[in-house]
């Protein structure tokens, strides 16, 4: 038996370090010959940083982006915290892909609604940027994005210039309270998407942020006559191995790190309530 | 007396279903058969039909106080039956402020001492025993058709042979009359042995038992004292120790468990019962309670949540182990 | 081929085993049986029925190191932990239920992509010495899952006591080269009847249709009373031969260091902690419920077959006597316990 | 990552020897925890004296000797150290007033444990140095570290994975 | 990992000399985070400094290492210098590569060794230090005097004329202290009394001070700003309000006792003043020897006090202040040479200590100011003076020099010619210690022209002989035994720590070295200060001193102390104690070990599943904690951490020195 063992990282390096907001910083990171693994927008990596340790992100770049890998990455923890504190230039581990990730090609042709809360926006980013980089392939695209204050909006030039550049695209941003120099809507995201009305026809909407966010976003859906099948989200749990077998990230007998991070509204009701 | 039978249950359960009836409590905890014969487990009573299974036999080993610091997040008020141990588990508890004593009735259960399956098998000999009986102080182990009889201390848990208090040092209703003091032998004579040794002979000693140890956390898990909220051990920030089973990693966890308790155990031995592999722990704790009662003058921790206990306080003429000079 | 050996000589045969390579086997220790490498003067114990902890340890240490790593500036350097050739193992006297336990493993770490490498080249590497079950343990509910207390399938030698003599019988190649190397320890034997299959303690598990019967339990308030006398050790997860959670972790300082993946428990309430505190399984209810229907429905439904195989080891280990044919019991029958 | 690293090994019994064989002109490790007002002061006042003593020793200072948690001293221990010190001031003298009575009886208590546990009495030792007393200080430092030497190195309730990072 | 900057100081070769400073650089290049590295000639030097601010500004550091002097020494200089430049002062931490490692060790690869080591704990604590904030603290505009001797009044005095009010303490009747019981002082011979007793009396009159005599301390809580004192203000038995001072009671008072001022070489009443200048003039009625207290009747004072001043049923007070800084000037006791039997001290009448002897020379002394023998009030003829008895001597452990001894046996001798011309003087010394303004010339004219014989020697024994004494001595310089029949013994006795100065220093809460003085902060840069901050020492409680330089001492305390006054705010301590509350499980044990009473419970809320579920936790607070860190260890889940010196930082020390 020779085959290697799948919990080994691998180094790469970090090439940039991008503060987005007081608390996200965004990673891009390339191995030798840039990005390391071929991937589906929506899953996730393996980031090693010892000795504090190792842990999952999703990744926040398309994989139309050959030149690095991006992660947006929230400092709560041990391991975020160290990598928050990495200077460009350091070496890091890296494993994955892990996940099943959005399924690209169900989606062909159908028109798109992407709804994030705060650091949710990061792995809405990647399939966002690929459909738009496979623009033919896909029909409209309408981006809710909301955060607490302007100050924790990240990807600023994409949500503000590029993306409403794109054909058929509108980017619909929100803050939670007003804030001095914020002109645009003020409203948490679900009211915001009631109040959007978005028509569910031919229509799939994929959302991700804190659970809160997401519990009131499906009722908005729902409301507007999303079916569940039309609804995709994508959740986040403690992991460790990545491959299905520590035994941390399962929701009843589906493991988030291989069978998910990406579920369907449908996928989720029939799985009990434990994440 | 010395033994324990069904009229007790029966008694006990008269008492208890009037105040859970009348809902002057919520829960009560107290026991029910398990398995087998030879178990008795946790019994979380709330009615009448619950209380139809509360046994009280020689086999009630768990301590049931500390089960008081969750249920009473979602009860109002708790009842629990102590044995001697228990009792002062309630008030190691209630000294550090884990339970409000206010919302809990304790009932008193007088205790003569806990059986050892283990040590029932031995006496049946070889034979697969299938009850016993008790009799002024004897055991009776039935099994394939013989009957042998063995005093009982030969066979009581290893946490109740040197027992002090088997009658409940307090309660609010005392359930059975007091079991007279049991003549404890002394309850250090294992640490004095081990004392004897040379230093290497200890490590020896100690490296063999903890070798063993899983790491499964049953001995805190089961403590009165270990009420942190979070321990050391799973601390991230900083990472004290990891989960790594090296020998200088599990005494880490056990010394550091042990001097937790100085001033603080009360000598229950559950964590020695709950031990799936059979570590000794009650040696450590005894050890820490022998030296400092030696040292800072007699303390029984768990007798008076109002005591100070010895390591919170000091005398300017205390005595050290090291040199003063 | 059957071949046998005296008790008296066993030692001997100990000795040789052990020559090329660990050789595992029970070993008392206190008042536990567990499975160790042979050292000269091991009190090695084949009458006890079930070790205190499980074999699994064999195959899935309670912590190996996998990845060393160094630091130089910026530069960071990884590399798989070197594996010291172990010479060939050996795991002596496993019980039936054992056997089955390794076989559920090995469907998670070998049959399952991606392969566990440290574990299946350490099961590559191991020839498994089955022994039938004699009088059986009052806590051995094997049969209740369909384990033959005399007969493993799976294990390289089965072997079986006929009175003072152990038979064996080689089942696979790998068998025979044990047999090779005990050489003249081993006495040539004609075929010996393998003993009766013993009773073991029948709790007469509604088994048919469990999991389903689960899945639409998940929110039944017995879970709310079953749990309450957990007091969250991991006592049942570690002597249990088929828990196999794990942890990863790092040990060493900024410039040299290991990682090593240890045993972990999904009894314990940071199993499932998130960074940010959120914790899906947030109570002893939730973790209970986890363990027992990882055992009874989710692994069924992953893999066809239960988690549990009758060892007993909870029923003997738990510190309040809290099990999973308690768990069975509560919520596994045609109705739901009501108390 | 070995079997044999997988078995708890008796690392003890044989560290020592390893440590001692591995590099034969063997130095003992000891580290001292020093209050800052007494002990540490003790320490500066030895400096400033030109009190010589062996620098197998190294100072951590620590505001009070009541700041010494036993888990620091199991992991001096664990990562290799042949003996720890913990010095304040003496009884009655402490800058925060009680403190050092306190650390009497906890780390009394300590220290008999790990000695229970099979650790030789001379590896952790507690002294009262003042800040008038650099001669003592230095004094305490040769003792000590004549002692450790005499016992040799120190392979109990020592990490063995450390050595093999360090 | 945050940028680190590592600083090595040579400190000219007191470092460099032993530790290889390149190799120690070098090597600090590769710890975890340092992103820059230098060494300098002296690094607490301005150029030095500006060292370290540049680097700060132009690497963009985040933490600080100096490997220089100890924490002790240039902490705060560092601390400055990283503040200057824009970092919070705390993100600074000091290896201390000289006292703790180039001074004390030789063989250069082995200092280099540990000054490697060192740094590496120094540089792993200083990756998790965290920017820490004092808190403001009030000051209380009080100050506390405590002994009423000639430094305690002068203390006193320039607190006081800074405008800040002071309360003197002083435990006997009167204020004055030991040098009350002077006649004359050396070296210009003016009487004692008559520089004294102008102060004494300006003291009691100022209106910003107040004496508090026939007081004691009994307890000092609270710390620099807010110290919280309880002070026992004995009942003298005497209504203070109405008593004129008119003396009639104590001449009518019955009962006769050994006065102490007079070294019990006199009688006083047992309703007394000490002595006649005693500042407040208010007697007091000693309760041990007064008819009245012991056996019920008498009260004669009582009956003659035309005030009706008198006061049996009076009762001691108890007075609780609060003061910003306080002064202790609680002065000296002189060696009692009884165990010192060879010089007969005790055993003959004549052999007297330099204290009793002064109180001859005294008007209102013993003797009426007459030099004269106690055996038969003949005056001597030869006077024998022994020096260094119970200083110098190390062979009973008293190894220091008292300093004074010198220069007032010359006073003495020079006294004793003037009242008794026929007597000739002898003195026994080890050493002449004269370093003083005018000392030397004032022994010189002792010994030049008023003959006094100075015998380098020691004497070994004194023989009560007769009505007379033998002094046996030997002369170290001739080495010849000499003999003198002498009618008075001397002795020089050492100036000793008061009796109960330990206690008292305990009380306080400042420390005192072997010999029971109180120590200072540091030998030479803080000579008045304590380890604890806003409490200041002054006069020879600290060490033997003269009068000058007690009253030079106590203006120095004085300014400290008032410095401290001025203040607005102050700044309380930083490295303070903290609570997690998530881990805290409310067990108050670390309340129970807290010295400052600076922890308490609170009752927070918490959401359990949409229930809200209050529990205890506990608080620290931030002003009163000093950072002594027992809590942490009080604390089993370690929710109570001490800033500054962290569980992580601890153990991260210990992990690099353990490399």
């Amino acid at each position: 038996m020779s085959s290697v063992n799948p919990l080994l990282p691998y180094q790469v390096r970090l090439l940039d370090l991008i503060t987005e907001t007081p608390d996200i910083k965004t990673l891009r990171v390339a191995g030798g010959n840039g990005v390391p693994f071929d991937f589906r927008p929506g899953q996730c990596a393996m980031l090693s940083l010892p000795p504090v340790g190792e842990a999952l992100f999703s990744i926040t770049s398309s994989p139309t982006c050959t030149d690095c890998l991006e992660f947006s990455i929230k400092q709560v923890g041990s391991v975020s915290s160290a990598l928050h504190a990495l200077s460009p230039g350091s070496e890091l581990g890296l494993r994955g892909p892990y996940g099943n990730g959005f399924p690209v090609e169900d989606l062909k042709g159908k028109d798109l609604l992407f709804i994030g809360g705060g650091i949710g926006l990061a792995p809405l980013r990647s399939l966002i940027n690929y459909c738009l980089a496979h623009r033919a392939d896909y029909g409209k695209v309408d981006i809710v994005y909301g955060a607490r204050s302007p100050a924790d909006l990240i990807q600023r030039v994409e949500i503000n210039e590029r993306w409403p550049a794109e054909p058929d695209a509108a980017v619909h941003l929100t803050v939670d309270a007003e804030s001095p120099g914020w002109h645009g809507h003020v409203g948490f995201v679900p009211a915001y998407v009631s109040e959007l009305a978005i028509a569910p026809e031919n229509r799939v909407a994929v959302t991700c942020g804190p659970p809160v966010m997401i519990k009131f976003v499906l009722k908005a859906l729902e409301e507007l006559g999303f079916t569940p099948e039309q609804v995709i989200t994508t959740l986040e749990m403690r992991m460790k191995c990545g491959v299905g077998k520590c035994g941390r990230c399962n929701i009843g007998s589906v493991y988030v790190c291989k069978d998910g991070p990406v579920f369907t509204l449908a996928q989720l009701k029939n799985l009990p309530p434990e994440y | 007396m010395a033994e324990n039978n069904v009229d007790y249950s029966a008694k006990i359960r008269g008492v208890v279903a009037q105040d859970l009836l009348s809902g002057r409590i919520d829960l009560l905890l107290g026991w029910e058969k398990g398995h087998y014969w030879w178990q008795s487990r946790p019994l979380f009573a709330r009615d009448q039909a619950d209380l139809e299974r509360l046994a009280w036999d020689s086999f009630c080993a768990v301590n049931l106080s500390r089960y008081l610091v969750d249920e009473l997040k979602e009860n109002k008020k708790v009842g629990v039956l102590l044995k001697g141990c228990d009792a002062r588990a309630l008030n190691r508890l209630v000294q550090d402020n884990m339970v409000p004593r206010e919302r809990v009735i304790a009932y008193g259960l007088p205790c003569p001492g806990m059986l050892n399956y283990a040590a029932l098998l031995e006496a049946a000999a070889g034979r697969k025993p299938d009850g016993i009986a008790e009799e002024n102080g004897q055991v009776t182990v039935r099994g394939g058709g013989v009957e042998l009889t063995v005093p009982r201390d030969r066979v009581l848990l290893d946490k109740c042979r040197h027992c002090l208090y088997p009658n409940p040092v307090h309660c609010d209703q005392l359930l059975l009359t007091p079991v007279g003091e049991r003549q404890a032998p002394e309850r250090f004579s294992a640490v004095q042995e081990r004392e004897s040794l040379s230093s290497d002979a200890r490590f020896a000693y100690w490296e063999k038992q903890l070798e063993r140890c899983l790491r499964c956390y049953a001995c805190r898990q089961a403590c009165p004292y270990c009420s942190c909220r979070e321990c050391f051990v799973e601390q991230e920030q900083p990472r004290w120790l990891s989960k790594a089973s090296q020998p200088s990693e599990n005494f880490m966890f056990h010394l550091i468990r042990a001097y937790h308790g100085a001033g603080r155990c009360i000598d229950c031995g559950e964590c020695q019962r709950a031990c799936p592999v059979g570590i000794p722990l009650q040696e450590l704790n005894r050890k820490l309670i022998k030296d400092i009662n030696e040292l800072y003058g007699h303390y029984e921790a768990g007798l008076d949540p109002g005591q100070e206990p010895p390591l919170l306080t000091y005398r300017p003429d205390d005595p050290a182990a090291f040199s003063e000079k | 081929m059957i071949k046998s050996i005296k008790k008296e000589h066993l030692a001997h045969l100990w000795e040789r085993l052990a020559s090329n390579g660990p050789l595992y086997l029970p070993v008392k220790e206190g008042p536990a049986l567990l499975f160790k490498p042979w050292r000269e003067g091991a009190a090695v114990d084949l009458e006890t029925v079930s070790s205190t902890v499980s074999p699994k340890e064999v195959f899935l240490p309670r912590d190996e190191v996998y990845m060393q790593f160094s630091r130089a500036g910026q530069k960071l350097e990884l590399h798989p932990a070197v594996q010291e050739p172990a010479g060939r193992l050996i795991a002596f006297g496993l019980r039936s239920c054992d056997l089955r336990a390794v076989e559920l493993l090995d469907m998670v770490f070998c049959r399952k992509e991606p392969v566990d490498e440290p574990y299946a080249a350490r099961r590559e590497n191991t020839t498994l010495v089955a022994l039938a079950c004699g009088e059986p343990d009052p806590f051995c509910f094997c049969t209740a899952f369909g384990v033959d207390p005399v007969n493993a399938p799976g294990a390289d030698v089965q072997a079986w006591w006929n009175r003072d003599d152990l038979v064996l019988e080689a089942e696979t190649a790998r068998g025979e080269a044990l047999f090779t190397l005990a050489g003249e320890l081993l006495a040539e034997r004609n075929a010996v009847d393998r003993p009766e299959r013993p009773a073991t303690t029948d709790f007469s598990l509604p088994l048919e249709g469990l999991p389903k019967r689960l899945k639409e339990r998940f929110d039944d308030p017995a879970w709310g009373r079953l749990y309450r006398s957990c007091i969250g050790c991991g006592a049942c997860t570690y002597v249990c031969p088929t828990c196999h959670c794990f942890d990863v972790q790092d040990f060493g300082h900024h410039a040299r260091g290991q990682r090593f993946r240890c045993w972990d428990s999904c009894m314990y309430k940071e199993f499932t902690v998130m960074a940010g505190g959120h914790n899906p399984r947030l109570t002893r209810k939730e973790r209970v419920r986890q363990r027992f229907l990882h055992k009874l429905q989710y692994f069924p439904e992953n893999y066809g077959v239960y988690a549990c195989v009758g060892c007993g080891r909870c029923l003997r280990s738990c510190p309040v006597n809290l099990d999973v044919v308690q768990a069975i019991r509560a919520l596994g029958g045609e109705t739901v316990e009501q108390r | 990552m070995s079997l044999a690293q997988n078995r708890p090994k008796t690392e003890a019994a044989t560290a020592g020897m390893e440590a001692a064989a591995q590099d034969r002109a063997w130095e003992p490790l000891i580290v001292a925890f020093c209050c800052n007002w007494c002990s540490y002061a003790g320490g500066d006042l030895a400096g400033t004296s030109r009190m010589q003593y062996p620098s197998n020793i190294k100072v951590i200072r620590v505001p009070c000797s009541s700041r010494m948690n036993p888990l620091f001293i199991l992991r001096a221990f664990q990562r290799g150290a042949d003996g720890v010190l913990v010095a304040g001031c003496h009884p009655g003298d402490c800058h925060y007033s009680t403190g050092n009575y306190l650390v009497r009886r906890r780390l009394s208590a300590f220290k008999r444990l790990i000695e229970f546990a099979g650790l030789e009495p001379e590896r952790f030792e507690v002294r009262w140095i003042s800040s008038s007393e650099g001669d003592k200080f230095s004094e305490v430092m040769r003792e000590m570290t004549a002692a450790i030497k005499a016992l040799g190195p120190n392979g109990k309730l020592r990490d063995g994975r450390w050595r093999k990072i360090t | 990992m945050p940028r680190v900057g590592v600083f090595i100081c040579w400190c000219g070769t007191n470092i460099a000399g032993t530790v290889d400073i390149e190799t120690v650089v070098e090597t600090a290049r590769n710890f975890p985070g340092v992103v820059h590295t230098a060494d300098y000639r002296y690094l607490c030097s301005e150029i030095g400094q500006d060292l370290i601010k540049e680097a700060i500004k132009n690497e963009k550091l985040e933490q600080v290492v100096v490997g220089t002097c100890s924490p002790r020494m240039h902490e705060s200089t560092f601390r400055k210098a990283v503040a200057e430049a824009g970092l919070n002062p705390f993100l600074l931490e000091v290896a201390n590569l000289r006292e703790h490692c180039s001074w004390v060790h030789q063989d250069k690869t082995e200092a280099t060794a540990k000054a490697i080591a060192l740094l590496r704990a120094a540089a792993a604590k200083a990756v998790l230090n965290a920017p820490l904030i004092a808190p403001r603290l009030d000051v209380e505009k009080r100050a506390l005097v405590i002994g009423g001797g000639i430094a305690g009044i002068q203390a006193a005095l320039d607190i006081a004329e800074a405008g800040y009010p002071v309360d003197v303490v002083e435990r006997e009747p009167s204020i004055g202290g030991r040098m009350a019981q002077l006649e004359k002082t050396f070296p210009t011979l003016d009487c004692a009394a008559c520089i004294l007793t102008p102060k004494m009396v300006e003291a009691a009159q100022h209106p910003q001070i107040n004496l508090l005599t026939y007081s004691e301390v009994e307890e000092v809580k609270g710390f620099v700003g807010q110290f919280d004192v309880k002070i026992r203000q004995k009942a003298r038995a005497i209504d203070a309000t109405k008593c004129t001072g008119c003396g009639v009671c104590y001449e009518k008072c019955p009962t006769k006792t050994e006065s102490e001022f007079e070294m019990g070489l006199a009688k006083r009443k047992a309703i007394y003043v000490p002595f006649p200048q005693a500042v407040p003039n208010v007697p007091v009625i000693d309760r041990d020897n007064c008819l009245y207290f012991r056996k019920g009747r008498c009260r004669i004072c009582e009956k003659e006090c035309p005030p009706q001043a008198v006061y049996f049923e009076q009762q001691d007070q108890i007075l609780e202040r609060r003061y910003g800084a306080i002064v202790v000037a609680t002065g000296f006791d002189q060696l009692n040479p009884v165990e010192y039997g060879e010089y007969a001290y005790g055993q003959h009448p004549d052999v007297l200590t330099s204290l009793e002897f002064e109180r001859f020379f005294n008007a209102a002394g013993p003797t009426g100011g007459k030099v004269v023998r106690l055996s038969d009030g003949k005056p001597p003829r030869n006077v024998v003076f022994i020096q260094c008895v119970g200083s110098r001597d190390k062979a009973r452990g008293m190894n220091y020099c008292s300093k004074i001894c010198c220069m007032f046996t010359a006073k003495q001798a020079i006294l004793l010619k003037e009242k008794v011309p026929e007597a000739r003087s002898y003195v026994f010394y080890i050493d002449v210690r004269t370093a003083g303004k005018g000392y030397e010339e004032f022994q010189r004219r002792a010994a030049e022209q008023y003959g006094v014989a100075y015998l380098r020697g020691q004497v070994g024994k004194v023989f009560p002989d007769g009505d007379r004494l033998t002094v046996k001595g030997v002369d170290s310089l001739s080495g010849k035994t000499i003999e003198i029949q002498a009618d008075m013994v001397v002795l020089a006795a050492a100036s000793v720590a008061r009796g109960d100065a330990a206690q008292v220093g305990r009380v306080i809460g400042i420390n005192s070295d072997q010999y029971h003085f109180f120590n200072e902060a540091h030998p030479k840069l803080k000579p008045v200060e304590t380890h604890t901050a806003g409490i200041f020492i002054a006069g020879a409680c600290q060490a033997p001193k003269d009068i000058p330089d007690s009253v030079a001492q106590a203006s120095a305390a004085a300014v400290k102390a008032v410095g401290l006054l001025a203040k607005e705010k102050l700044q309380g301590e930083a490295c303070t104690a903290r609570v997690d509350q998530s881990g805290c499980s409310g067990c108050l044990y670390c309340e129970a070990v807290c010295p400052y009473g600076a922890i308490s419970a609170v009752q927070i809320e918490e959401h359990f599943r949409g229930e809200k579920l209050t529990r205890i936790v506990a608080e620290v607070n931030a002003a009163l904690c000093q950072g002594c860190g027992s809590c942490t260890v009080a604390c089993r889940s370690g929710s109570i951490n001490l800033q500054g010196y962290t569980n992580a930082q601890i153990l991260a020390e210990v992990d690099a020195i353990c490399l």
